[in-house]
């Protein structure tokens, strides 16, 4: 437990710090950079949270892709060194923010969550955590699911059974999603019309 | 019926589609005006005024809107109450038809929104159906505002845009009105014959919007409607700036469906509020009647003194509708009878002011009254045809301002006799807003400019004979409309609380 | 994924599937005026589908819980995600119907451009995908998905002018559209968090036990709802998520903006029903003072700031507040009040009832506008409302359409509007918010004044040329077309008044 | 570390986010931000995932199991969502640079009352 | 027995006359006008005899009960209109015909020429209809209506050269003062049909005016009781407020003197036989009603005396002839009212008939006059006497009858009133009486001394220049006006301040000397007037003379007619209205001392007019009486009672302070409100559009600051 709690406060540390960085940093190029490090972060959270897979992709699509995609478009604009000023709004956009803030965290402590109860914590780990990992049967019997008819329901409540099986409609839906969103950038980032003037 | 409803429509379309050439257009209007009025007038005859005849008659109804949460019928017919007014409406369509014959300006447009004016105030009269009467209620605003804001003069605009919010101010109470009486569960419809019936109903009845409320809300669409004070100042604008046979109908009919409305609604459908707010609607006529006479005599252009003067004769139907207030004794239709009396006496009344003033203007170019002056020696026939109408206005024996003038008094004098005395002090201010009128631009040394000014031509004058004609009628033999008014509202002086 | 569930979701599949023949057809077909009818003809398959579809639900309420034409014995895995009901079809007709009329009167438009026509039609086609699914969604994930699928192709084409008005209305869609996705999908988490589910059914079982003092029974709860509301109240441009909508309707382009104004705020309203109704119809009450606030507000912004706009489509952006406004007056009337304490809430289907009529008679009328827009526009190649001057002397017809429309959004009757109005405000009646009527009818007359200036314009200032505006023959057909519905929904209403208490029906809680 | 630490976690990363997508003027800062505050929400919803009873979770755990991985779903759905929202952000971004010579939001202002 | 039709014929003849005339002579034969006259002429010679036959048929005592045409069914009331002859509508109808016959043969001559000949007799004929209606009224409102038509007509004729702005004025004047008489007239009808019902429950119908008079008999004497107390003093004082404004009573007698504007025949007509005769009609139409309550007869008495002596005071200064005889006019209605106020009933329907012989004699004769002068100013006229004869004759006639002078008619009949004022007859208190009767002693003697000197300033002396002279003078006036002003001007540092009101009317200030008439009788010739203008002259004159004794012998029953033949016959008629009679009017013998006294006072009346004015040989430049001073300009002033009216009431109080307030709170508040209401609406919108920065960010500021107050206002509600 003292080792989670270091890594989830180190963790927590460097992401908030990091975030900052994004939004106060003036030269744009490393406040990309510390994006990066605060998806990174987060992708640790994940592993923390039973949610390997997903830390597998938060590295390789956030701060892979669309990290290097941000930081070509950064370097494809001018200003890049002091490109990244306030504008006017800051004194309402700090004020809204942590209104919002205080506004979550009074929800995040005063709901009366329905949290899982001790006893059935490791099973949802377990099940959690067979999304990326193989599920040794003791395992499973460690933690409570005796019965053949749980032991198989756990091992095919993977995530990806989920996406082509309760989630399909949003997974086909996503990718029509990202087709167009495709074809509307390339759409946008064609060449301006010889001839033509602003 | 349908017929008399939508002949003036059927021509305007066909005017916009086929009819080619001003000469043609301007014939062809005619025709459909007089068709129109022989249509209204055979509907009048048509009307069954025998003991124990339907209350509604002629009537046409199809399945509109068979849906069960909004259940409309396509509804017309007439009643006592609304056949003189439909005769009207079509005997002043005719006269503003015809007194346009000299407009030159998009002379296709012009008549295509006057004819379908007529088509609504038709609706408005004749329809048996709260939605459908709605909607020919606002149908009404467009032309209007067409005709005042493209063959106006002065701030026509203004004044358009004035009228028009005005009026679906109003009428946007009287939707929420109309709402809550489709919801309140003992009524449930829009049929009016129905609603008419239920009135008494609706005195115990639990609804939606207090009872007072609804009434309220009515009575602030066709208030503004009629107008009365404190609500009139469109009404001034906009008759100035329109071209005469605008301002003919306006002041014609459109104000009467005010009235038609305050009458078929407020009375017709909330009795027992109509008589618990008595006392407000005699406060509301008596002060329009002497504020409106009162600033009539300040005015200095010719059609808005005599708009200011309708204000006036306006605030009498409301003290003839208050008369319902009686306290003792029996009440008699005498007050509503008067009420819509006045109704129809003011539009012949008015739309021969405005017919001459319109011929005024036409020639003299001006209604400015200190610009006027000894045109009687020029325009005889105008000056004597304003001078009737003056007379008949202020309520002179044997024409028809004092029938219902009489009627009005007679019956709110039984229910309030003090503000009855002050609303008859209004007569004689109107006797001096007229007559003063008259001296200034008729009597009096003629102007060297006006030398050669021409009367009324036959065209032009044709109007003016009909309408001194009806006066004149009238005012001889009133029972012709009062016996027919009698039979539409009789039904309502039944369900009133101090009547039947 | 058996071939029951393909049935279920085949319009959607058929449209995407038009969506991409059509961009492919762009690599092909050398005469790009064809790409049109194609586009026009792709819409025949979801059309056809979704009428199959239509006929096929007669007796069941559910398409996904089974059907006549292809049973099936398992439950389907869609069954979280997707009702096709006849409330998701009327939907699909509106949809269909809005992308039809909009294709056709692009065609005069998009072949200004030179390229990337065929990617134009497309995005539609995808954006009206989206849509579509929206209408159906039953599921917080699906909802988000297709809320995004719908916004994205328009955010891609209120860009796709190429001109710096075009590309600075894109970006604010897309940023005020992200901002606020992003609050809705923390209310999302937040309402997951609290219930443990996506699935509005479920949802609503847990919301059912939830006990509290305070407004939804619970803190999660409360944000969560009013965080997934900015989403919806960005999609609906209701105030005061409204900021961005007059910009992007100045800056966009005309038929996208039609289409954004018609589709995207129907199926909007039909998610917000979808959820509200169906997923938290046990804290109604408290939601229900939320829409009767938002409605007034936005009547009341959009109407007075309408007044002083000089741009036309800016002013229809306000315009578009405003019905906003005026639907989630509907919204707000299908609850009410009851039970000893008058805490229990009392479903009205007179008010959703009502919001699905509007929407039809909105779209009817707001399409013939934007039309008429559109046809003007492309001609005397300006927006501003001082150069309307005089086209009833150079296109009478276009201007009698146009003045027409402008009637029936004022709600005159006897155009489709008008019927909607007073449905809406019959419904607010009926649900005790008598003021909100009267603040809607107030905010109609006031609305009066900014319609009746443009009529005004076109009718009565002179025209600065003679030139007479000529409009190809398939803007006249949309033209004609939408006006038609809006006159043929005014003067007999009893069709789609039908239609919509029908579609209701899924809504019962 | 507990539910609320994370959730507490995840809401400054959510305000800054918000801070920042209010506060810059640079439109792809403000793309990053926004992707921080989907990134926040990533966090919540996993976070939540881990800690929260799904639905119906103590009548028949093994009906319900796959509703321990909503959570996780959802943030993939999220974060692919994302990455359309980038690459069409870079689009618009790219369309704005070029006719307007600038990707600061205050300058492009061309649109308003 | 004379059949119904005739009677009506007695109406519908000059009813017809002027339709014929209005839509057929005059649109379409106008060349023809003299067509207009002569049938107009011809019918009232008819209605004449068919009075004549009336008359003799009410003599006999025939039964004169008509059936009634319903006309308008109001509540439990019916008006129905119908005729109504008894003693009172015979002897009306005779004045009404024979003085409007002879006054249309007068105007064939005097109107000759005039462009609106046949307008002319359009109207006279209206004028003629309307009154007759009047009198032959059986129901109230009938009457009411007859009532309003005969103001109108008055009022066309009088305002008949209407480019003259005086006329218009004085038109606008006459129907509107008496327009404020017939409001109380109106709320007395309006008052019976509020008791209609109680009408109704005795079988009577309210409007039916032999049903009004039995309604207000009390119970106690067998009557209906249905009105009574205070509210019959109301209805009966509402009724005076109608006839004191055709009568001309004081205070609404204002418009009579101003009436002369319309040419002469119409004065004679509205003075002698018509519209003033109206109100004093009506008083006797519901004396059977009036009489019972005391408050209001002595109301109408005092009103009747004092006006009397007023009107009389204002004839002392007049230089007009036609202003003279006007209130003359009005002074001698004061006499009738009077002596309707006391309870001699008789005698001043007696007094009326006489007066309306001699009094359109003496009018008649001021047109003869005005014919040959061109002027109605005395001070241009004078020595007349030597020129026109016969006019001289029958002027001085007419004067003596008016005077009351043994044996000319008006002396028969202003008798009757003393004696009926100075024995009290029960009716009011005996204070009223010896008040009414000191004043009207007082009238006397002035009636004398304006007579006096009407006479003398026209005939007697040197001419002095008629119409031509006059516009000469008033030229020089002019000039020298106009020179004044502009010497004010130069002093003045400021000019002053132009109002921007029109003038409410011409100044009354100025009417009275500018010329009258001066379009129609161009310039002066002297001579006598035609044929056709003397001869009606000429038997006015005969009937001054004769009429007064014939109509009711004092001494005997000579020439066959009964000892006060008239005074019975109208008492008898008014006895035979309802079963029982309140009261205890009766006839009193002719009494020697009485009549003495009178004379005497018409004889120091005429003392002292001579004594100031025989023999001026420049009566032009001054008149005697400016000797009084401060009194003379008071009363040449008409003690500033129209200054009041016109300047103070009407234009000041009325009309630019009241009616300015409220033309201002409508322009302002009720305008203002509407304007500024659209002004708030147009511009908050803008306001509220400026939020509209462009700055999307602020757009996404706004999202959240909305969602967070939605929150907040969630928390705490």
């Amino acid at each position: 437990m003292l080792f989670q709690d270091v890594v989830f406060w180190i963790l927590g540390i460097v992401a908030i710090g990091a975030a900052l960085g994004v939004v106060l940093i003036k030269d744009l190029f490393r406040a990309a950079l510390l994006l990066v490090l605060v998806f990174v972060s987060v992708a640790g959270f994940f592993v923390m949270l039973n949610a390997e897979f997903l830390a597998v992709v938060q590295v390789l699509i956030y701060a892979g892709a669309i990290s290097i995609l941000i930081i070509f478009a950064v370097m494809l604009t001018k200003d890049v060194q002091r490109g990244n000023m306030p504008n006017r709004l800051q004194v309402p956009a700090v004020l809204f923010a942590a209104l919002l803030l205080s506004v979550l965290v009074i929800v995040a402590v005063d709901t009366d969550w329905n949290l899982i109860s001790e006893e059935d914590q490791e099973k949802v780990s377990l099940v959690q955590t067979s999304a990326v990992a193989n599920i040794e049967t003791e395992d499973l019997e460690a933690s409570g699911l005796t019965t053949d008819s749980e032991q198989a329901a756990a091992r095919e409540s993977g995530l990806a059974d989920l996406l082509i099986g309760d989630f399909v409609l949003p997974f086909e839906a996503v990718s029509v999603l990202l087709l167009a969103a495709l074809i509307g950038s390339l759409v946008l980032m064609r060449p301006r019309p010889p001839g033509s003037t602003s | 019926m349908t017929a008399t409803v939508f002949v003036p429509a059927a021509g305007a379309v066909t005017i916009l589609l086929l009819v080619k050439g001003d000469r043609n257009i301007r014939l062809f209007a005619v025709a459909v005006a007089l068709a129109d009025l022989v249509l209204s007038l055979v509907v009048f005859s048509l009307f069954d005024q025998s003991e124990g005849a339907d209350r509604f008659q002629l009537v046409d109804k199809f399945s509109w809107i068979p849906s069960e949460s909004l259940k409309a019928n396509f509804f017309l017919g007439v009643d006592g109450l609304s056949a003189p007014l439909v005769a009207l409406t079509g005997l002043l369509g005719f006269c503003a038809i015809v007194a346009s014959m000299h407009v030159k300006l998009r002379v296709k447009e012009y008549f295509f929104w006057l004819l379908l004016l007529q088509t609504a105030v038709m609706g408005v009269f004749s329809t048996l159906d709260l939605l459908l009467f709605f909607m020919f209620w606002e149908l009404e605003l467009v032309p209007m505002y067409m005709l005042i804001s493209i063959w106006g003069s002065g701030r026509k605009e203004y004044s358009a845009m004035k009228f028009l919010i005005f009026t679906i101010l109003g009428s946007a109470f009287m939707l929420v009105a109309i709402v809550a009486v489709f919801l309140t569960p003992e009524l449930g419809t829009f049929d009016m014959t129905q609603l008419s019936t239920k009135g008494t109903i609706l005195v115990s009845a639990g609804v939606l919007i207090p009872l007072s409320g609804l009434f309220w809300l009515f009575f602030v669409a066709f208030a503004i409607k009629l107008p009365t004070w404190p609500v009139h100042s469109w009404l001034p604008d906009a008759h100035t700036d329109a071209p005469t046979a605008a301002s003919v109908m306006l002041a014609g009919v459109l104000l009467k469906m005010g009235g038609y409305g305050l009458l078929r609604f407020n009375v017709g459908m909330f009795p027992s509020q109509t008589d618990r707010f008595a006392w407000a609607l005699i406060a509301l006529g008596v002060v329009s009647v002497l504020y409106g006479a009162v600033v009539t005599m300040r005015q200095t252009d010719l059609k808005r003194l005599i708009a200011f003067s309708s204000v006036s004769h306006m605030g009498l139907v409301l003290i003839g509708i208050g008369s319902v207030g009686i306290s003792e004794g029996e009440l008699t239709v005498t007050g509503l009878n008067g009420a819509a009396m006045q109704l129809f006496t003011h539009g012949t009344i008015t739309g021969l002011l405005f017919l001459g003033v319109g011929l005024v203007y036409d020639k003299a170019h001006t209604r400015y009254i200190p610009d006027l002056g000894g045109l009687a020696g020029r325009m005889p026939i105008v000056a004597g045809a304003i001078l009737l109408a003056g007379l008949a206005s202020l309520g002179l024996p044997g024409l028809s301002g004092f029938v219902s003038e009489l009627l009005v008094f007679m019956g709110a004098f039984r229910a309030y006799a003090w503000p009855t005395v002050l609303a008859v002090l209004g007569i004689v201010l109107a006797a001096g807003y007229i007559l003063w009128m008259m001296e200034r631009a008729f009597f009096g040394p003629r102007r060297e400019r006006f030398d050669h000014l021409t009367d009324a031509t036959l065209v032009e004058a044709i109007p003016l004979v009909i309408m001194v004609i009806t006066i004149v009628g009238i005012g001889f033999y009133p029972s012709l409309l009062t016996d027919v008014f009698e039979i539409g509202l009789a039904p309502m002086l039944d369900v009133l609380p101090g009547g039947g | 994924m058996s071939a029951h569930d393909l049935y279920v979701i085949s319009p959607y599949l058929g449209m995407a599937g038009a969506a991409l023949l059509v961009i492919l057809l762009d690599l092909v077909v050398t005469r790009k005026g064809l790409l049109p009818i194609f586009a026009f003809l792709g819409l025949i398959a979801p059309l056809t589908l979704s009428l199959i579809q239509a006929f096929d639900l007669d007796d069941s309420l559910n398409l996904v819980k089974g059907s006549e034409l292809l049973a099936t014995s398992d439950p389907s895995v869609l069954l979280n995600s997707l009702s096709v009901d006849r409330f998701a079809l009327f939907f699909n007709f509106l949809v269909l119907a809005a992308a039809g009329l909009v294709i056709m009167a692009s065609t005069d438009y998009v072949r200004q451009m030179d390229r990337y026509q065929g990617e134009y039609y497309g995005l539609i086609l995808f954006s009206a995908t989206g849509m579509m699914l929206l209408a159906a969604a039953t599921e917080l994930i699906t909802i988000y998905i297709a809320v995004e699928l719908s916004t994205m192709p328009l955010v891609a084409l209120s860009a796709f002018m190429n001109t710096a008005k075009s590309s600075e209305a894109g970006m604010k869609f897309l940023i005020v559209g992200a901002i606020s996705s992003a609050l809705m999908l923390y209310g999302m988490a937040l309402i997951y968090g609290f219930t443990g589910t996506t699935t509005l059914s479920e949802i609503a079982t847990s919301v059912g036990n939830v006990s509290g003092d305070i407004p939804f029974g619970n803190y999660a709860l409360l944000v969560g709802v009013m965080l997934l509301m900015v989403g919806f109240g960005f999609k609906i441009s209701s105030a005061p998520f409204q900021m961005w909508v007059p910009d992007v309707y100045e800056g966009g382009p005309t038929p996208v903006i039609a289409f954004l104004s018609v589709a995207s705020k129907a199926v909007a309203f039909a998610i917000l029903l979808r959820v509200f109704f169906s997923g938290f119809f046990d804290v109604s009450l408290d939601w229900a003072s939320l829409f009767a606030a938002l409605a007034a507000a936005s009547m009341i912004i959009g109407n007075l700031v309408a007044i002083g706009q000089t741009n036309i489509r800016r002013l229809f952006g306000y315009s578009t507040i405003a019905h906003a406004g005026y639907i989630l007056v509907g919204m707000a009337a299908g609850v009410k009040a009851t039970g000893a304490d008058g805490s229990l809430p009392e479903y009205l289907s007179v008010g959703p009832d009502s919001v699905l009529f509007y929407l039809g008679a909105y779209a009817a009328a707001n399409l013939t506008a934007f039309f008429a827009i559109i046809a003007i526009g492309n001609r005397i190649g300006s927006d501003r409302i001082e150069d309307y001057a005089g086209i009833a002397r150079r296109s009478p017809v276009l201007a009698a359409i146009l003045a027409l429309a402008l009637a029936a959004l004022i709600g005159v009757p006897p155009t489709s509007i008008f019927i909607g109005k007073l449905y809406i405000f019959t419904a607010a009646v009926n649900a005790d918010l008598v003021w909100l009527a009267i603040v809607g009818v107030i905010s109609s007359v006031v609305s009066a004044y900014y319609y009746i200036r443009i009529i005004r314009v076109m009718f009565l200032q002179p025209a600065t040329t003679e030139e007479r505006i000529s409009t190809p023959p398939a803007s006249w057909a949309a033209l004609g077309i939408a006006g038609a519905a809006m006159l043929f929904i005014g003067i007999a209403p009893g069709f789609v008044l039908d239609l919509s208490k029908i579609a209701v029906g899924p809504l019962t809680p | 570390m507990s539910l609320e630490a994370m959730l507490i976690i995840a809401a400054i990363l959510f305000a800054i986010g918000l801070y920042g997508s209010l506060a810059r003027r640079n439109a792809l800062a403000v793309l990053m931000s926004i992707e921080l505050m989907f990134n926040a929400v990533n966090l919540t919803l996993v976070a939540l995932a881990k800690y929260v009873a799904p639905f119906a979770l103590d009548e028949d755990l093994a009906e319900n199991l796959s509703g321990v991985l909503t959570g996780q779903v959802f943030a993939v759905f999220i974060i692919t969502v994302a990455a359309a929202e980038i690459a069409l952000g870079l689009g618009i971004v790219f369309a704005m640079y070029r006719n307007t010579e600038s990707v600061d939001l205050t300058e492009v202002a061309e649109l308003r009352n | 027995m004379i059949p119904e039709a005739a009677i009506w014929a007695i109406f519908f003849l000059p009813l017809g006359s002027f339709l014929v005339i209005g839509l057929i002579i005059r649109p379409f034969f106008n060349q023809f006008s003299i067509l207009s006259g002569l049938l107009l002429v011809a019918s009232l010679g008819v209605a004449l005899v068919f009075s004549v036959w009336t008359l003799r048929s009410v003599i006999l005592g025939h039964e004169m009960d008509f059936e009634v045409f319903q006309w308008l069914q109001v509540g439990s009331a019916t008006i129905e209109l119908g005729l109504l002859v008894d003693q009172l509508t015979a002897i009306m109808l005779i004045v009404v015909t024979g003085v409007s016959l002879l006054v249309q043969i007068y105007s064939l001559g005097y109107m000759k020429g005039d462009p609106g000949f046949s307008r002319y007799f359009a109207y006279m004929a209206l004028f003629t209809a309307s009154m007759l209606g009047v009198v032959l009224s059986t129901n109230i409102i009938q009457l009411y209506a007859f009532w309003e038509l005969v103001g109108v007509s008055s009022y066309l004729l009088i305002g008949f050269w209407h480019e003259r702005p005086a006329a218009a004025a004085a038109a606008k004047k006459a129907f509107i003062i008496t327009r404020i008489g017939d409001v109380g007239f109106l709320l007395a009808i309006l008052y019976l049909f509020l008791r209609a019902d109680d009408f109704a429950a005795a079988g009577l119908n309210a409007f039916h005016i032999p049903d009004i008079w039995q309604a207000a008999q009390p119970v106690a004497i067998g009557g209906v009781g249905a009105l009574g107390g205070a509210a019959l003093t109301w209805f009966a004082l509402g009724i005076f407020s109608g006839a004191a404004g055709k009568s001309g009573q004081f205070p609404l007698h204002s418009w009579l003197p101003d009436a002369m504007e319309g040419p002469t025949p119409v004065s004679a007509l509205i003075h002698a036989a018509t519209m003033v005769a109206a109100g004093v009609f009506l008083i006797a139409r519901f004396y059977p009603v009036i009489q019972q309550s005391s408050d209001a007869m002595s109301v109408i008495a005092l009103i009747g005396a004092f006006t009397a002596v007023m009107a009389a005071t204002m004839g002392l200064v007049m230089n007009d002839i036609k202003r003279v005889m006007a209130y003359s006019t009005v002074s001698q209605l004061g006499y009738m009212m009077a002596a309707l106020g006391v309870g001699a009933y008789s005698a001043a329907l007696f007094h009326l008939f006489t007066h309306a012989t001699f009094k359109a004699l003496l009018f008649l004769g001021a047109g003869s006059v005005n014919h040959a002068t061109g002027t109605f100013n005395m001070r241009y006229m004078g020595g007349l006497v030597r020129h026109m004869k016969i006019t001289y004759v029958v002027m001085v006639i007419g004067a003596l009858s008016l005077m009351g002078i043994i044996p000319f008619a008006g002396f028969w009949s202003k008798d009757e009133i003393i004696v009926g004022a100075w024995y009290s007859s029960g009716l009011v208190d005996g204070w009223v009486n010896r008040l009414t009767f000191i004043m009207l002693l007082v009238g006397i003697v002035l009636t004398a001394f304006y007579t006096f000197r009407m006479i003398n300033m026209t005939f007697h002396g040197e001419f002095r220049g008629g119409i031509d002279q006059e516009l000469a003078d008033l030229a020089a006036a002019d000039l020298a006006a106009v020179e004044q002003a502009e010497q004010e001007r130069a002093n003045q540092a400021q000019p002053e301040p132009v109002s921007p009101l029109p003038p409410l009317s011409a100044s009354p200030l100025v009417g009275q000397d500018a010329p009258h008439e001066a379009g129609h009788a161009s310039g002066v010739h002297l001579a006598e007037s035609p044929m056709v203008m003397l001869f009606p002259m000429l038997v006015l004159a005969v009937a001054a003379v004769i009429s007064g004794y014939l109509a009711n012998p004092q001494w005997g029953e000579g020439f066959g007619i009964p000892r006060h033949w008239i005074s019975e016959f109208l008492l008898h008629g008014l006895e035979g209205t309802v079963p029982v009679l309140a009261g205890h009017i009766e006839i009193h013998g002719f009494s020697r001392s009485l009549a003495t006294l009178s004379t005497v006072g018409a004889l120091v009346g005429i003392i002292l007019a001579a004594a100031l004015y025989m023999g001026r040989r420049e009566s032009r430049s001054r008149d005697p009486l400016e000797a009084a001073g401060m009194v003379h300009t008071l009363l040449s002033q008409k003690y500033y009672v129209d200054a009041l009216y016109e300047n103070v009431v009407v234009r000041s109080a009325f009309y630019r302070f009241f009616v300015g307030i409220v033309d201002w709170l409508d322009r302002n508040i009720v305008d203002g409100v509407v304007d500024t209401l659209g002004w708030i609406f147009r511009n908050l919108g803008p306001m509220i559009g400026r939020a509209q920065t462009g700055q999307v960010q602020s757009y996404g500021g706004v999202i959240v600051l909305g969602s967070l107050l939605i929150i907040l206002g969630f928390l705490l509600s």
